[in-house]
C-alpha cells in the first residue's frame, strides 16, 4: 500500500526506485505510450543488469539494449514490426550473449501476473506445452488435472520489482488515467512491488475523477509530471507518433553498436542533461507541434507516415 | 479514379485468399505487424462475413473502420469508430475458452506440419539469428479454433552456391507455435488443446491445406506459378491435392476495397522486391 | 458468440431463453439494481427447479424462493442487511427443505467463474479449507501445490446457463453500459452461456459508445427496454431503492407463505399481465417520481429511508 | 445542536473500540450489513488513520465520504465522494496477496477460537435455522492480515426454563469462517492461510483478545459489565487479561463526529433493544 498524501517527485528520483538486476516491468506497447522518459534517465543513471518483461515492444526494449543496461529479456516480442522490421539493438545484444533469451507468451505472461496479483504460487494454462516454450523456460511445471485428466501447465507468480509506466494524467495521490489501450500497464501495476509513472499532467483529483480512474492510487509508489514523456512513441490524443525520429532512430541502430551510441545515444539520451534539452534535441516546439495535428484531417493524419 | 480494374496484385490475391479463410460469426483476431491480415479481416468484414467479430491486434478494438492502414499496428489510426474494446486479458481469455474462431500466424521457418518459428534461429546454445518472437502467438496456435498461416516468403532463390534458404523448411530450429505435431513429435491429437490447429497456409506461390495426417498438401497455385515451382521453393516432400486448381482471384470490387482500405499500400511492405510487380489478369 | 444485428425482444421472450432446471446467476446486489421485472415475469412463466448463483443478494432470490422457481441456492448471501434482517421466504424455503442450501463465498464464486471465463477446468484457491465449506461441495479438490508445498483448494468451473441482468443502457446489438458498481455482472456476463438483459433505455449505437461499453455485445443474447425494471430496488441514478415497498414486501413475507402468496405475489406479480400494470400497482408515476427526488438535497435523500 | 457532550452510548463505545483496532496506512474492507463497522471505518480514517485505504462493502468504492449511514449498504449514498473504485474481483485479489491488513466479521455463533457461523444451526441432516450466509468472509478469514470480530448480541438472557441461547458458544454448528483451529481442530498455523486470524472480539459486554493457544480471552470489560457477568453471558471458559482494565471511552470530539456520520443513527439496529439506553457517563 502507497498511501502517502503527495507522490511527486523529480524525473531522477523518480527513476532511483530502479536497482541494478531489477526485473522490470515497461509499460505501453510498440509504438504506443512507452515511458521514454523515463527508460532515457534510467540509461543516464547508469542502471545495470534488468531483466525486462512484456509483451509485444519496439524502441524501447531495443533502446535499453542498445545502452547494455538489460541483461535477460524475457518479452514475447521485441521489433518494429512492418515499420522497420527487426530491432536491430535488441538482436545484437541477444545474439552476442550479452542479453540472455527468455522470451514468453501474451497469455503465458497475463497468467503469471494474474498469480501474483491473487496471491496464488502459479497459475495453470492449457497452452505452452508442446512448444519449444518449455524447453525456455524450466521453471514451468506440468500436473495431471484431477477433473479432466488432461496434462496442465503451471505457470510461477511474476511480480516485477518496478513498473515503469506513461500515463496521461494522474493526481498528486497516485490516481491514474489513461486513455486508449492499456495493453498490460493495469496487470502491471497490480503485480509490482513498485510502480513508477510519468504522466503529461498531474490534475487536481476532482479533475482526475471526472475522467475516470483507471489504476487506484495505493498501487503507485511515484508520479513526475513529464510532457511528451512517450516521445517519439505516441500519446494519444496529446500527440502521434514520431516516425520520422523514430526511421533516424533505426538508422543509426542499423549501423552497429558503435554508431548507434555514438549517433543516437550520445546527442539524445547522455548529452541531454534532461527532458526539456531532449526535447530541444529532436527539433523543439516545431517537431511537438507537428504530432499534435493528426486530428486535423486524416491527409494530415497519413502525412505522419510518410 | 473510375477506370476499370483489369489486373490484380499479388499482395491483393493473398488477401482475398486468406480473407476467404474467414468464416462469419466467428471471433478472429490479428496480431501485429500483418498487413495482409489486417486487410483481409477487415476485406471479410465488409464481405461474406458482416458478423465477424473482428479484433485487431495490439489495441484490442472490436470492429474498428480504420482511417488507412499504417505500419504501425498499436496506433489510434487503427481503432477508430471501434464498436467496443477489450483488453489483451480477455482477449486471450476468450481464446482459452474457445470462443476465438480463428487466429493468423507466420514464421521464419514453417515445417510440414503447421509449426512456425518466429523466435531463433541456431539452438539455444548457439543462436545464430534472433527473431522478434511470436507474441501471443504460442498460446493462440494451441487456444485458436482454427489458424491460417501465411507467408510472403516462400520463394527462396539459390545464392551464389546455389544453396536456398527455406522458408518452408523440414524442421523448424525453435517451435513457438505448434502445428500438428508437438515439438517432441506427438500428434496434436495427444495433446489437451483446444484448438483443431493451421487449415491453411497462403503464400506468395500458392496456397495448401492439411491431409488427414496433419501433413501440408498443396492445393492451389497461381497463375504465374507451378507445383514444380513450389516444390524447388520448398524444404520439404508435400502432397497435391488431386484437384488442384489455379487459385480465385478477387472480383474488380473486391481488388477497389482493398486500395480503399489502404492506400498507402502498407501491405506491399511484406512482400518481397520483385514481388511487389506480379500482377494477373483478371 | 452471438452477433445478431438486432437483439430486441419482448419480455416474454427474453425469460423465456431460461429453462426449467437452468443454472441462473442473477445480477445486480443486495438492494442495488436487481433485474426484478424479469424475475416478476420468470414467475409468471412458472419456472421451476433454478439453481441460483451469487454474491450478497436480498429480495431476488427471496422473492423467486417465495415463488417455489428456486430448488438449488449457491448464493454467498440472501438477507435485507439491518434494514429488515433475514430473509422470510428464503429462510422457509432452505429449512423446509424445498431449497437445498450450497451456499458459496464470494471470492470462491468470482474463481469459479474464472475458471469458466479462461477455459480452466479449475481455479485454485487458499482459502476455504478449514472451514464448513469444503464438506457442503464435495466437488472441490485440494492439491499440494508443487512449487511451496502448500495444500490448495481447487474449485470446478461455474457456468451458469443463464445471467439475468438489468443495465443502465443497451444499444441494440446487445453492447451494455452499466453505471456505478457492476458486482458480479461482468463475470457473469462472460462466464454465462446465455446473458438476457433489461434495460432502463435501448440507445442508438453512438450514444451508448459514447457513455462506454460496460460489456461488449458478443456475450450479449437477447435485450429488452423495460424502464424502472429494477424496482423495488435502486438503479441510480435513474432512480433510489424503494424502501416504503420493500417493507411492504417484507411484512407479508414475515407472515408466512400463504400471506405472502396472497398479498405480495398475486397483486404484484401473477395478477400483472405485464410491467406497465405492476408500475401502476405499486403506486405508478407517483410513486416513481418520489425515487428520483433523492437529487434535489440530501433531506430529501434521506427522507427515502425514513 | 452545541450543548457539550457528557455521556457516550453503547454503540458509540463499540464504535470507537472497534476503531482503535484499525492501523494506519493498511487496506481494510467492511463487508454489508454492518453499521458499527461501517462508522468505526470512516471514524478512524478521520482521526488516527487518516492513510487508511477505506474500502466500502458492496460497492467496493475506495475512502467514500457517505452523506449520511443508509440500512442498505449497496447505495449510491454510501459511495459519495469516493476517490476510486475497486471491483469485487479486485479487492478480493487484494486480500488473498496479502494487501488486505483488517477486516470485520461477526457471527450468530462465535466460538473461543474465533470460528464465526453464520450460515446454518443446525447439522447438514437437520436445518434448524438458515442464517444469511457469509458473503466473502469465508475467504476473508484466511486471507486478511487481522480479523476484529464483532457482535452487539453477547449478553445471552435466560428463558423461562432458565436456558441462555448464547452468541459466544462453545462450537459452532457451521465453520462460516475460520479463527485458530480449522473445522477439524487443526490449529491455524499448519493451514497455508495469509491472514493471521482474529486478534479482537468486540461485544455489548467487553473485549476479548486471544491468548498464544489462540483462545479468546478478556481483554476489557465496560463501566456497566463485570467479569462475573461476562461469564455467565459466555457459553464456553475464558482467561482474564492480568491488567483487565475498564474500556477507554471516546472523547467528546469523537463521540461528535459518530453522530454527525450517523444522523438517522442506523447504527442502533445492530443493539437489542435494552442495550439502546445504556449510556456512559465520559
Amino acid at each position: 500500500m502507497f498511501t502517502q498524501a503527495d507522490k511527486r517527485c523529480s524525473l531522477s528520483e523518480l527513476v532511483a526506485q530502479v536497482k541494478d538486476g531489477d526485473v522490470v516491468a515497461v509499460g505501453g506497447g510498440l509504438s504506443w505510450r512507452e515511458p521514454m522518459a523515463a527508460l532515457r534517465e534510467l540509461i543516464r543513471h547508469g542502471r545495470r543488469g534488468l531483466t525486462v518483461v512484456g509483451s509485444a515492444h519496439g524502441i524501447d526494449i531495443d533502446m535499453l539494449c542498445g545502452a547494455g543496461v538489460v541483461a535477460v529479456s524475457g518479452e514475447s516480442y521485441v521489433g518494429f514490426e512492418q515499420d522497420f522490421g527487426m530491432a536491430p539493438n535488441y538482436r545484437r545484444a541477444c545474439e552476442s550473449g550479452a542479453v540472455q533469451v527468455r522470451d514468453n507468451c501474451c497469455y503465458t505472461l497475463v497468467q503469471q501476473l494474474r498469480a501474483a496479483i491473487s496471491g496464488l504460487p502459479f497459475m495453470p494454462i492449457r497452452s505452452v506445452q508442446g512448444t519449444g516454450f518449455e524447453a525456455l523456460h524450466p521453471e514451468f511445471k506440468t500436473m495431471i488435472c484431477p477433473y479432466t485428466g488432461d496434462r496442465l501447465v503451471l505457470v510461477p507468480p511474476l511480480q516485477p520489482d518496478v513498473a515503469v509506466l506513461h500515463a496521461h494524467f494522474a493526481d498528486r495521490h497516485g490516481n491514474l488515467h489513461i486513455e486508449g489501450p492499456p495493453v498490460a500497464d493495469i496487470l502491471f501495476a497490480k503485480a509490482s512491488r513498485k510502480v513508477i509513472v510519468t504522466v503529461e499532467e498531474i490534475l487536481e483529483h476532482e479533475d482526475l475523477a471526472e475522467k475516470g480512474v483507471t489504476i487506484p492510487y495505493f498501487y503507485v509508489t511515484a508520479v513526475c509530471e513529464v510532457r511528451y514523456g512517450a516521445h517519439p512513441t505516441s500519446c494519444y490524443p496529446n500527440y502521434a507518433y514520431d516516425r520520422r525520429h523514430t526511421q533516424h532512430y533505426y538508422d543509426q541502430a542499423r549501423q552497429g553498436a558503435e554508431v548507434f551510441r555514438e549517433n543516437y545515444l550520445k546527442p539524445f539520451v547522455s548529452q541531454c542533461p534532461d527532458h526539456r534539452v531532449y526535447l530541444e534535441a529532436i527539433g523543439g516546439r516545431e517537431r511537438l507541434n507537428r504530432l499534435t495535428t493528426w486530428r486535423e484531417s486524416d491527409e494530415q493524419w497519413r502525412s505522419l507516415y510518410e | 479514379m473510375n477506370e476499370p480494374v483489369r489486373t490484380c496484385t499479388l499482395g491483393e490475391l493473398m488477401i482475398y485468399q486468406i480473407a476467404l479463410t474467414i468464416e462469419d460469426g466467428i471471433l478472429a483476431f490479428h496480431g501485429f505487424g500483418s498487413p495482409l491480415v489486417q486487410l483481409a479481416l477487415h476485406l471479410a468484414k465488409r464481405s461474406h462475413a458482416p458478423n465477424l467479430v473482428l479484433v485487431a491486434g495490439a489495441t484490442y478494438a472490436v470492429n474498428p473502420s480504420p482511417l488507412f492502414l499504417t505500419p504501425t499496428s498499436n496506433d489510434f489510426v487503427m481503432s477508430v469508430g471501434a464498436e467496443c474494446d477489450l483488453n489483451i486479458e480477455e482477449l486471450f481469455d476468450l481464446a482459452a475458452s474457445g470462443r476465438m474462431g480463428r487466429m493468423f500466424l507466420s514464421g521464419l521457418q514453417i515445417d510440414p506440419w503447421g509449426n512456425l518459428n518466429v523466435t531463433r534461429l541456431g539452438d539455444a546454445g548457439h543462436l545464430k539469428l534472433k527473431l522478434p518472437g511470436g507474441g501471443g502467438g504460442c498460446n493462440l496456435s494451441c487456444d485458436a479454433g482454427h489458424i491460417t498461416i501465411w507467408t510472403a516468403a516462400h520463394r527462396a532463390p539459390p545464392d551464389q552456391q546455389g544453396r536456398r534458404r527455406f522458408r518452408l523448411v523440414d524442421r523448424c530450429d525453435f517451435v513457438t507455435s505448434v502445428g500438428h505435431r508437438s515439438v517432441d513429435g506427438r500428434p496434436r491429437s495427444e495433446l489437451p488443446y483446444r484448438g483443431k490447429g493451421p487449415d491453411w497456409i497462403v503464400t506468395d506461390l500458392g496456397i495448401f491445406d492439411f491431409d488427414a495426417t496433419g501433413h501440408a498438401r498443396l492445393n492451389a497455385v497461381y497463375p504465374d506459378t507451378t507445383v514444380e515451382l513450389v516444390a524447388e521453393n520448398t524444404g520439404f516432400d508435400f502432397p497435391v491435392a488431386a484437384d488442384l486448381a489455379c487459385a480465385r482471384l478477387p472480383e474488380p470490387g473486391i481488388i477497389e476495397l482493398i486500395r480503399r482500405l489502404d492506400p498507402m499500400r502498407i501491405h506491399r511492405r511484406e512482400l518481397s522486391h520483385d514481388d511487389r510487380t506480379r500482377e494477373f489478369e483478371l
